[in-house]
């Protein structure tokens, strides 16, 4: 049986408070709950408060350039389908550096669970807009105002992604549940996670969360499963912002639709000479 | 009288200038010749003029010739374009009844292409068999090859009689004197291009994960493995960009697997990121560059060798890497196989530079021993001793540090693009630091040791030498024949490993001829550049060409009698 | 008066009935209605097929890297506000390569007009997916069938775009019209045109299309200001497509939010030294 | 006896560490000497260890020192780092009530930092005091510099009564010996750091635009020019990442405004395809590349001179660019003036490379003269003639074509990525691609006049010649100092122009000098790889340093005699 104390790493260099801890904690519990061990866990992050995480706990660690964390996930993941890969970035991260990856990851519907910290601005780089700070929120690149924000929930169903939820860093047995969930879901499972910034952002604060965030209900009453639904659902952010799973599907995942991963992890596999020698012949 | 015929076949986009070219190419290789077939089109996919050259030699063939024996015009254009080029002796095949205006020019034959076609997109399949009734090619021959080509049953027969159509009339109408090739079978051999080999060096090296994006000339390496990837068990990923292409092949060479991308100079840019990442996090990673006229997008379906000092210096910061330049067609199965086991040997990123010239151009190779290859994966831990105590930058005399899998033992698997520690954990601590900068940068030491003498060709005291890279090794050699037969006393060298840098071999020809002269496919020269900052030394000229065409032995022989050889 | 004469350029490179040709008369029949004089005009585009477009028209032209229209095209329009911008790319350039770009000028409003030519493969590379491709085309990078595609409509709904439309190069008429209401849109505005591509898309043809597409109805009937409307519609693409104005929204610009750009265009402006004097003085 | 105290103010993030060593180094500069600070942090917000030096001169500084004369330790692990650095007669602020474990060392002087500052985030502000009346600075200058950093009223008064109470704390129980400083102002000098110099340089020189994405050590130039944007009109765009921003930039440059981005090597690498894109549309643009330790993320807030190679070399295919390098604070408002002159008259990207060092530090300097600033804009095209017959791409003797901007004439401007004809539209020809490369390439000859004649600094001839680049120069300088203090004959070269390289200038030291010593950040030395390859010889050492710490002036003399200097 792994335990809580398989999963532990580094000090964190956080600031206190920070909402990272309750992420931090919440993946923890997740991952001994699903009881896997840290050597079949592979944690690919980028670069930000967020993309540390990895040190702080145990696993295969792959920590990525800033924005990239998706993409080596992904090609990790192809290379040996037997890895439970789990990829971490911040707001920045995964909606503006990585928006590109982002968006056409939830396409493809790749096996891998996102984590995205959203303390809805640059944490490590002190204190910047991010792609999901709120309209006209004021930091030293937007003096006048932050444009629009993305709605990461909205874009990811937009995308196709099957699996689209938000947690909130405050609320770590609810979160420990979605990730799980995610883990849990074949195909591409995004978790937004509202993290306040102690440090940085004065306006979203644990306190303002608090007060807005609410849990879907489950079993029925909230149908992830309808789309339209789910796409209203996600417009949601203000006064009242929900919590929990707010779209899931079944759909085949890339790697289910590659012939040639059908059967043992690439990386375990080997081409034989005679197939070597086949495909030379072809050019006689 | 040693066999040298250079066929064109042109035409407009669409009107299958390339398949005509190819089965001629293909045909004459059949027959037991060497080929060399180059590739001419524009950044089009109708219209336009397209042509393909193959020249068929009954010895080693590595160039193109610009002057043309058989003509194959598809349209006026290239009675226009290439009639000028025909050499002494030379024939042109064209359809004057759908080309009035032809002119009155004696070579001209006319061959009603379309009518015995029957159909317009068979014309080119009759002008094939015309072509090859000029030099009285053995037809059931033909027939082999269609059949081989077309697949399909009714579509092989439609151009089988398409062909033998064009064949007869030429048997029957031309009045002038075919030159009659026998069959020289004397085993057979494969004909196919740069990429090709590419791709079977890959195969053959036991790669198994590919992503990259379409970009002209790489792409035919990705279309390659994709179409055999269910057979082969490759999985071959076509990316949202060049971003994610080059980040998820370092995510499946983290993960175990050899993995490789392939590019231009375009998409190259927009790796340079994923560069370092492999650099730093010591991940085995093969990235081809399939160069063409630059800065950006420049001359998407033409050929230069403008990126040599770009991917040596491409990132910033200090980290090993090593680049390769096939210099032919059969050289690049080697060279490939070479990339992958230097890249998982000192876990870091090898580029392999071709061109489009390369990459494109046919050429007639012995079957590919698979018997040899050797394939070296370095040191790997696969989970001996306490799998806790695993590090994966350990520091070592000589900088390489066994690699586990993730996955594939307890051993955990930590790196980072942050500068880290030996259990790849993040640090700013100086002494770790500058250790694991030194450690990477060690793994120099050893790579040298795996560059081998370059190629040359020539008496090893001659007064000029040709110095070359990659793709132009064909097109120089024969304009070293040229010029000895002219009398003068040159050799030449050629590299294939650029870097670590063959400094010695190098050396050693610049210190011998009294000319130096590199030839490169590029403005400014830039292996000059290369050779002077390895060895201090000017070479004495520098025959380039930037116009996108390749350099041609004619071409680099008269500009060496210029330069005073 | 602008006529069509003012709109002509060099002869067209494209293959012979391909579904460029429509689009390239439309938006001259726009400028001309317009009347937008070419030097009032500036053309962005990027690499492929679509990309060649502006050469065959008149303009000013920046002809930039593949994926790459949108960036200059605002950099260009804040630089002087007087300027038409139109950004022109194909699907590959917008929604593969240009991805990330993308999402970014939908949330930030820039008051420019994109003409993405999606032919639903990448035409110049010779046929290859693109991200709109239909799930599971089959082409030279995915023998095994594409994956699901993008919706450009919805994502450029949920990215935050504030002019969202579909159209159709096989009904000119429709077309030109949509391209003069998305020039005359203050702020982002996204026309999709359905392009049939000859060479190598023959799955989704002319017929194709005309089989399916049907205009959105104007006045009342439809009403493109409503979200979650316009997010259900942009979800249709089977048997019948809709075209024309599927999302509409008055916001402000990017450009009307930024202090520094009221007054004369940026490019006529000059700094003083007397304000170039306060600064230095300031770090005294 | 001459002035030179350094100060140490050192603690965790979030303590205010670097605020009260910026306003040590103001109060300096307000009393009339001359300072240099530096700033070292780790990549976090909170906790971990930091430190602000602060040295003062009453002449010439450019350098840090390693030993402390006065060190404000706001925690306990700064007395543990720091404390062995102090100097003889040095002294060490901290607060013995909160740490208490501190140790029983002559030189700690403690002050109750908490208990006077009422308030937990004003303990630094009472160590400011504390440490300035250790040199028995004028408490009433001190109010001034408090009230105009603290801007608001309440905050400024609460400061300033925390500084006071440090202040007699030091006066009524300090019972060493204290150095009286006078205040020697002179007139006023600026403090600025590299980054702020080359924002000055920018608005002086008319930049109107700029879009970034942040980076350490890039940010702060965009953060300054954001606040700035509505004083003065320019626009600062926080792009979705670096692609976009050079790009936009390009935008913004084509279509006629002064524009710039700037980030460091990760982002740098991300930029690499618009850089040629710049060359191919001849799009004026100014990069600034702050460097840091890579490769990939490597130290994000430490210091490496690690792209050069990288930044001349960026990109594929052959194509003009400069490539400058300020040589301190006061250089880089003049370097940014002169990149964005031969941006637009040349029509190519100038890429300014800085370093965390250079970008971070604060020096004293004169105040920049704006009337000596010179706007080069080169050939512009503003309607005269028929605009009909306006060709972008001209090919001219000099290579540069004059540039008209879309919208200001009827001229249409017309441009591409792809090679294009004289007009800018796409062409496949071979002659005009020639052509154009040639044109571009022309463009070399002028910039190449505009090099000056780099830094020198000793007699002409000496026996050694340290020889550096960028943000060294001063502790480079120092080094001379000290090495001839010694009584060895030294002197040095200091490249702020690296591309076009100034040749002449640097062969000339080669040739007298009987031992040449590079200086670098970085671990393999690449501008003595540069002077290799563009003089051909070898220099006799490499002093290098690239554990992300500032080079020193006497980390370089001892290595420089070690080298045997
Ligand atoms: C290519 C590149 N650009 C920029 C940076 C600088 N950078 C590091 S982290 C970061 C943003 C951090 O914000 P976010 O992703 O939201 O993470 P957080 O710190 O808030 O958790 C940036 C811009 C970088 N490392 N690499
Ligand atoms: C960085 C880069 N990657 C790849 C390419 C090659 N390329 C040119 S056009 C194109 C795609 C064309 O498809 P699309 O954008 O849909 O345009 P279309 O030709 O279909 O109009 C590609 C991949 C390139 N020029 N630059
Ligand atoms: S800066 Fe913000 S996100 Fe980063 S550790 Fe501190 S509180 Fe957390
Ligand atoms: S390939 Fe397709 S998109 Fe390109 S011109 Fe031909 S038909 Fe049009
Ligand atoms: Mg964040
Ligand atoms: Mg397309």
């Amino acid at each position: 049986m792994v335990e809580l104390s398989d999963y532990s790493g580094l000090n964190p260099t956080w600031c206190p408070g920070c909402g990272n801890f309750g992420i931090l904690k919440a993946l923890n519990s997740a991952l001994v709950e699903l009881n896997i061990e840290p050597h079949r866990l592979l944690l690919v992050s980028g670069i930000g408060q967020a993309g540390k995480l990895p040190h702080y706990t145990s696993g295969n660690i792959f920590n990525s350039l800033h924005g990239r964390p998706v993409p080596p996930a992904i090609g990790a993941k192809i290379a040996n389908r037997e890895l439970v890969v789990v990829a971490i970035s911040g707001d920045g991260d995964a909606y503006g550096e990585g928006g590109n990856h982002f968006i056409h990851a939830c396409r493809r519907n790749h096996d891998i669970t996102y984590l995205v910290h959203d303390n809805q601005v640059y944490g490590l780089t002190k204190g910047q807009a991010s792609p999901t700070s709120d309209t006209g929120f004021v930091t030293k690149t937007t003096p006048s105002g932050a444009a629009p924000p993305i709605n990461p929930v909205t874009l990811a169903i937009a995308a196709g992604a099957t699996f689209v939820s938000r947690g909130f860093a405050g609320d770590a047995e609810h979160l420990t549940d979605l990730i799980k969930k995610g883990i849990n879901h074949k195909g591409f499972a995004l978790i937004d996670i509202l993290q306040p910034c102690v440090s940085f952002n004065q306006k979203n604060t644990f306190q303002w969360y608090r007060q807005r965030v609410y849990k879907l209900p489950e079993g029925g009453e909230y149908d992830p499963a309808d789309k339209a639904a789910a796409l209203g659902k996600a417009q949601e952010w203000g006064d009242k912002i929900p919590i929990g799973v707010i779209y899931r599907q079944e759909a085949p995942t890339y790697e289910d639709q590659i012939p040639a991963l059908a059967g043992a992890p690439l990386v375990t596999r080997e081409i034989s000479p005679a197939q070597v020698e086949n495909v030379i012949t072809e050019f006689l | 009288m040693p066999v040298d015929i250079n066929f064109l076949v042109g035409g407009e986009a669409g009107q299958g200038v390339q398949s005509a070219g190819f089965l001629l190419a293909k045909a004459m290789s059949r027959a037991g010749y060497h080929v060399f077939a180059d590739q001419d089109y524009e950044s089009r996919i109708r219209g336009g003029h397209n042509f393909f050259r193959a020249r068929i030699k009954d010895g080693r063939v590595g160039a193109v010739r610009e002057d043309v024996d058989i003509l194959v015009a598809l349209n006026k254009e290239t009675i226009d374009l290439h009639l000028p080029e025909l050499a002494a002796g030379g024939v042109a095949i064209y359809d004057g009844e759908t080309i009035a205006d032809a002119g009155a020019d004696k070579r001209l034959f006319s061959v009603p292409l379309e009518k015995l076609a029957g159909e317009r997109l068979m014309a080119n399949t009759v002008a094939l068999g015309a072509a090859l009734a000029l030099i009285d090619y053995d037809p059931a021959m033909l027939d082999i090859v269609l059949s081989g080509y077309f697949r399909e049953g009714k579509v092989a027969e439609g151009n089988i009689a398409a062909a033998r159509a064009g064949y007869e009339h030429v048997m029957k109408g031309y009045a002038g004197k075919r030159r009659a090739l026998k069959t020289v079978v004397t085993g057979r051999r494969m004909l196919l291009t740069g990429n090709d080999a590419i791709c079977l060096g890959a195969i053959a090296a036991g790669c198994k994960f590919m992503a990259a994006y379409p970009m002209t000339p790489a792409g035919s390496i990705m279309e390659y493995l994709a179409a055999k990837s269910g057979e082969l068990g490759i999985v071959m990923v076509h990316a949202e960009d060049e971003i994610a292409a080059v980040n998820m092949t370092i995510g499946a060479g983290y993960a175990g697997v050899r993995a490789m991308t392939a590019t231009s100079g375009s998409g190259f840019c927009l790796m340079v990121e994923g560069l370092g990442l492999a650099g730093i996090t010591e991940t085995p990673v093969v990235m081809i560059d399939a160069q063409r006229p630059g800065p950006a997008v420049g001359l998407p379906t033409r050929t230069e060798q403008g990126d040599l000092q770009f991917v040596l210096h491409a990132h910033h910061g200090d980290f090993p890497r090593a680049v390769l330049a096939p210099r032919n067609v059969e050289d690049a199965f080697g060279v490939t196989i070479r990339a992958f086991n230097w890249a998982e040997k000192y876990q870091l990123p090898v580029i392999i530079l071709t061109d489009h010239h390369l990459a494109t151009s046919y050429a007639t190779v012995e079957p590919f021993e698979i018997g040899g290859v050797n394939i070296e994966r370095g040191l790997i831990y696969r989970g001996e001793g306490a799998p806790e105590k695993y590090r994966r930058h350990e520091v070592t005399k000589s900088g390489v540090s066994p690699r586990a899998f993730p996955g594939l033992s307890r051993a955990l698997v930590v790196t980072d693009c942050d500068e880290h520690d030996e259990a790849g954990h993040l640090t700013e601590d100086a002494a770790t630091r500058t250790a694991q900068v030194q450690k990477r940068l060690r793994k120099m030491v050893g790579l040298k040791q795996e560059i081998s003498r370059p190629f040359t060709y020539g008496r090893k005291k001659a007064e000029t030498s040709l110095i070359g890279w990659g793709s132009t090794g064909g097109a120089i050699q024969e304009a070293v024949d040229i010029l000895r037969r002219e009398g003068r006393s040159v050799n030449m060298l050629q590299l294939n490993e650029l870097w670590p840098f063959p400094t010695a071999a190098v050396s050693d020809v610049l210190g011998v001829a009294t000319n130096t002269y590199v030839i490169e496919s590029n403005a400014t020269g830039q292996l000059a550049r290369l050779i002077k900052t390895e060895t201090g030394r000017d070479v004495s000229g520098k025959i380039l060409r930037f116009d996108g065409r390749p350099l041609t032995p004619a071409f680099i022989a008269e500009a060496a009698k210029k330069e005073g050889c």
